[in-house]
């Protein structure tokens, strides 16, 4: 069967708050309006007022709330409704939810996912289309998913919310509507996609492409038009993008001695800018790579609004087929 | 010239007077009034049919039902007052110096919108006209209206009346904490600075009741401490009245106030809300027939025999066919050249005429990021 | 046993009843009281000694002058009640299942300390006792102890007494915009939580009036229209007394109240603020000899005949001795191995015994960075 | 003559101040208490409390304040006491600061100073020791500096003052009491630095070190231990960390062939990453390079308090020789 990665979510929510009453979610507009993106569809039904609650607009009061009552062993999803408004919280986030386990030398875990639709959409512009997988995924403490399809999705979130710490959960918008098959493992309660590993969504011998949510459809998709080329790319999954998976990531790298990363964020400082630098320091890869790294990002410029702009500004498929034409430039 | 009675249409929090109990209007005003409030109510009600067809996208907040609170303002205010309102900002934009056209060639993503499309629904701005905008994270345009009263004091010079600087939010923005700590230092500092919470019963679908603890609402006493007036949102010459007292307390250096305007939002709070989910059709209805803005200034000129209904049916028939110009000339603009994408990072002298070139800027196409440009 | 006189010590706020105006206490309470708050201000002077010869680091906030405030709350609480402080935490740290050993061990930056050397002055937690820190960040702890009561009353079947929750924060946090955001939705859900300001009169070198525009401070006023009370926080009884009765209000469903705790902080902020530029000596040496509340306890036992002051003075001498003892033992500890720097960066399961090992840890040294550890 | 870190920066805001009626100070205690750490002395007494502003402890209300009044044409400087509390207000430094230029179309600038303390200090442990400029220098709209000695904090804070775009001038408290020797032009009133430049503060060939802040200082001294091995490093001091002077970068690295970053930040997605990736990206670096990127960063924790692990959880002169001879094993 095929389900909507938006369904997908809403499984892992509604069968992880089934097997463990200190399971509660909590966010604006999660209840009665069912989300703003649908995400929480009948759970304010099923599970009422106690454990789906609609919050004021204030992210930072919400989301230090949550912390505390995961410092006394609740288990708290948050749903940003978009992450962009996770920076009025991200003091919280950092030093209330991340730093607490090492602070207090394991006195008080903080078992807590934050979740939301994170980077682009649809022209919502500069202050609604900002990427926060690298911020996050810099801060210890933290583990940061990003889900690419409904398995992922499902998998990942049920894993973040049984995980004793604190989870930033970035999901795309974009992808809420997209249908992917799910296994009939997956369709089970127990379906859980252990944290920290990535998959390889395409083994390939030629260039390896890295990326995450988004961009992982982006890259399947020009992996094909690839293959076409005589080109046989290895499309990476980071799914997980703390702690990552260094061995999948710098295996397939040795193989194929070329890489490329996608990502929708900005250049400086990105996820992109950390794999380069993975392959850069160790000693093995560094000998067995053959061209540079490209680096696919999005525009260094705050997002615009019109349509032409906007595509302008993220990754296209045909911008990953030409950088992994460029890595095989070289021989 | 006629008198109307504001009676009821105010109530008071931490203050010795009020505004007036009743009013005059000429003819003229009160036409300008109508003109202005049905051009925005139109060039709304066009947004809806345009995102309908897809010529705009992304988030579209619609200000239909709250017309009178940005007319009735802005004939309270000078164009050296300072104003601004949240992502609901289209009307806002459009009375400070903008044009319908504008507005809606900026929406549908075009070159020749007011700000060349990169902002969109959210992002209009109009500095010259004191425009501040256009805010897309809730909450946050307050601090930074406090900021442009904190301006206006700091150029007036001492004992001088001040221009004053609004900022407009909803109901649902109200509990936003940086409100509070931002009225602290207004009231600290004395600044000429009103919050004015436009008050339209819903955040999103969240109704009052359910998203502040403060009894009945009661916005215009959140402030606490801070004096507080209430207006009749939907009654222009409530608003205007209400806003001239408002006005001349704030630039004479009594430090801050509290607004609430109550209003209602016809439309959903954005175009993927059918706004019928949390609220009743009933509700809608009501509002409508008993408390519409635009409908209570065609009453008051009808009443005092300034215009008959017939003249007024002429005069919104030629304002429709405006807008419906106006957004015909809005889609023939061209749509932004690419250098757009990379024009106005960052600002080489402060001006819009100059702005600084990134010496290397990324692209997703490495190839055409641009180096030393 | 004597009674003792409250009248005066308090003031409420939106409330129709009030703690009591007079209290009972025996000897064993008051004797009890005495130890504690003598042993804090032996603990709180040791500290500024070690730090002045340099065996403790960093920030070290101390709190002689607020004894009684720490002592009366836990007199009034269970060990169920959860309680969150600012950075000044060393005393409540102590009375909530501490030593001054650990305390000072803590500080002293070696293995045996109450966080192991993690954290320093401001991080100091323990989760048996329900004390949840210790808080780097102004503020910030007032929303976390709003969710510990949000926990409390998740876990309360409905209608049945709930554990409280306290956030106890500074007059200069008191303005932070989070507090009002956790109140409203508090006061939304009807939570048991305290809204705790220990108002010494200054946030850091700024006074009250300088940061607050509520008038008079009247920080139990600052919820609005949540209730409050004001209680003589150099008062241990009026301290118990009130707590008491804003415990049952809130454990019994009511909601959350806003508490303001008068008092005052001998030491200047931090080590390295004289605390003398900002208010005068007189200042602080009127406090010391009219409102010192340790002395106060002391008078209490005289004045009721339960003990002289040669036998206090007696007592006094042995907690200095236990003190001196206790930070002799505790630089008796070790440093902290060096695995305990990338220990505890993650829950393996939730608890103390099992941190999840990071796969890969990069440390400054890359040859020192563990691979599979 | 020789002058302290914080001397040079008090001179460059009076300065300023003096030069400009629009220009103010505003932060906690920076006005009565003559600032925290002192870097506001005497300016109260002045300016006055026009122009000199405490605040009450408030950061996102005041950053926002300031904010909208850069908007109107002051040039606010918002001192964070450190920028640990910047969290709190990063929305309003993101979103309407660093965005508002692009929004408008140029409509509305944003001339606004946001500094203070950056990065570790000593024994203030994990909420109080964060390293933000990764985060801030991912920001388009943002410039991002990080002063040095006192000609860098001088000349730096006074480009910053003059800069019509929002600035975040990251300064480092365990070098406020530090003297530099001043130049006679360092000195005057017009001595500006030019933002985006950086300095080579040693040259050499055999190794490029690239750092900014208190990492310049353990770098030159790790230089001269490197002279007596024989190893002649060339030192980067970044001064401006975005927009990056990659001519300045790449062709010191193009003549070494060997590079070493080093920061206190941590290591995920931080500013040695970016380096790291921009050599391996650039096709003629990436071919002149003979060894492998060292990244030196502070450990992947939370700051410890005691001594002994605080020193372990940030790069130590050592560190940095080491990482130097590494890449020279290499030929
Ligand atoms: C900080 C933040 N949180 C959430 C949102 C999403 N959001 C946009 S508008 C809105 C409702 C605001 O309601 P109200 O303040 O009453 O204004 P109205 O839409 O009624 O004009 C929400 C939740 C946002 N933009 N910013
Ligand atoms: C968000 C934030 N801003 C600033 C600081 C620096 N700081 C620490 S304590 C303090 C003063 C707080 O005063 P108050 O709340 O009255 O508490 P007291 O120290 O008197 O107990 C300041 C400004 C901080 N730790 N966190
Ligand atoms: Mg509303
Ligand atoms: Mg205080």
């Amino acid at each position: 069967i095929e389900v909507p990665v938006r369904e997908a979510l809403n499984q892992a929510i509604d069968e992880e708050m089934e097997r463990d009453d200190a399971v509660y979610i909590m966010g604006e507009e999660v209840a009665q309006y069912q989300g703003a993106y649908k995400v929480t569809k009948g759970l304010y039904q099923k599970y009422g007022d106690r454990r789906v609650i609609d919050t004021p607009i204030t992210e930072m009061g919400f989301t230090g709330l949550a912390v505390g009552s995961a410092y006394k062993d609740l288990k708290p999803i948050v749903e940003f409704m978009t992450f962009n408004f996770s920076m009025q919280a991200i003091d919280q986030i950092v030093n209330s939810a991340a730093k607490q386990y090492y602070m207090s030398a394991g006195d008080i875990a903080c078992p807590i996912v934050f979740r939301g639709a994170n980077g682009i959409a649809a022209g919502v512009a500069a202050q609604h289309s900002q990427c926060f997988a690298a911020w996050y995924s810099s801060v210890p403490g933290l583990k940061v998913l990003a889900p690419y399809s409904s398995e992922d999705a499902k998998g990942l979130l049920k894993a973040a919310i049984r995980d004793p710490n604190p989870v930033v959960f970035l999901e795309q918008e974009l992808l809420y509507g997209t249908n992917f098959p799910m296994s009939d493992e997956a369709q089970g309660k127990d379906f859980v996609i252990p944290i920290g590993e990535a998959k390889i969504e395409k083994e390939g011998s030629d260039v390896t492409i890295v990326t995450f949510s988004r961009g992982v459809g982006l890259s399947l998709e020009a992996a094909e038009q690839l293959t076409a080329k005589g080109i046989n790319a290895e499309v990476i999954n980071l799914r997980t993008i703390r702690p990552l998976d260094r061995d999948t990531i710098l295996s397939s790298i040795k193989k194929t001695g070329r890489v490329v990363t996608v990502e929708d964020g900005w250049p400086q400082c990105g996820v992109g800018s950390e794999i380069a630098a993975m392959c850069m320091e160790d000693d093995v890869v560094f000998d067995s790579l053959d061209a540079p790294v490209q680096r696919i990002c999005g525009a260094d410029v705050p997002m615009p609004y019109a349509l032409n702009l906007e595509e302008a500004a993220v990754p296209q498929i045909n911008d990953i087929v030409e950088a992994c034409e460029k890595t095989m430039y070289r021989k | 010239m006629a008198t109307f009675d504001l009676e009821g249409t105010f109530k008071t929090h931490n203050l010795d007077t009020a505004p007036p109990t009743s009013t005059e209007a000429t003819e003229e005003e009160l036409l300008d009034y109508f003109k202005t409030m049905y051009t925005m109510r139109r060039m709304e009600i066009t947004c809806d049919n345009e995102y309908k067809s897809r010529a705009i996208r992304g988030f579209c907040h619609l200000y239909d039902g709250q017309e009178a609170i940005a007319t009735g303002i802005n004939d309270a205010f000078t164009q050296e007052d300072s104003w601004i309102t949240s992502y609901r900002c289209h009307c806002v934009a459009l009375i400070r110096g903008g044009s319908v056209e504008k507005v809606l060639a900026e929406l549908f993503g075009l070159q020749n919108g007011y700000t060349k499309g990169k902002g969109g629904s959210m992002h209009f701005y109009n500095k010259e006209h004191n425009f501040y905008g256009g805010q897309g994270i809730v909450g946050a345009q307050v601090p930074v209206g406090v900021g442009l009263a904190f301006a206006n004091k700091y150029k007036t010079p001492e004992g001088e009346h001040m221009p004053v600087a609004l900022s407009a939010y909803g109901d649902g923005a109200a509990n936003q904490g940086q409100i509070w700590e931002a009225a602290n230092m207004a009231a600290l500092w004395k600044l000429p600075a009103i919050f004015c919470c436009e008050n339209n019963s819903y955040g999103m679908g969240t109704s009052v009741e359910r998203h502040t603890s403060n009894p009945d609402g009661d916005y215009y006493k959140m402030g606490n401490a801070i004096p507080g007036v209430k207006i009749d949102g939907m009654n222009v010459l409530s608003v205007r009245e209400g806003m001239k007292f408002v006005k001349e307390y704030c630039a004479s250096g009594n430090g801050p106030i509290y607004v609430e305007m109550n209003t209602y939002r016809y439309h959903g709070h954005s175009m993927s809300d059918p706004g019928t989910t949390y609220r009743s059709r009933d509700e809608i209805a009501a509002t409508r027939s008993a408390r519409d803005p635009i409908e209570f200034v065609k009453k008051c000129l009808i009443e005092n025999n300034m215009k008959d209904e017939a003249e007024l049916k002429e005069i919104e028939k030629s304002i429709r066919k405006e807008v419906q110009a106006a957004a015909k000339k809005a889609k023939s603009s061209p749509i932004p050249p690419m250098e757009e994408l990379y024009n106005y990072v960052y600002a080489e002298d402060g001006t819009k005429e100059k702005a600084e070139k990134q010496k290397f800027i990324r692209m997703p196409q490495y190839k055409n990021s641009v180096q030393n440009a």
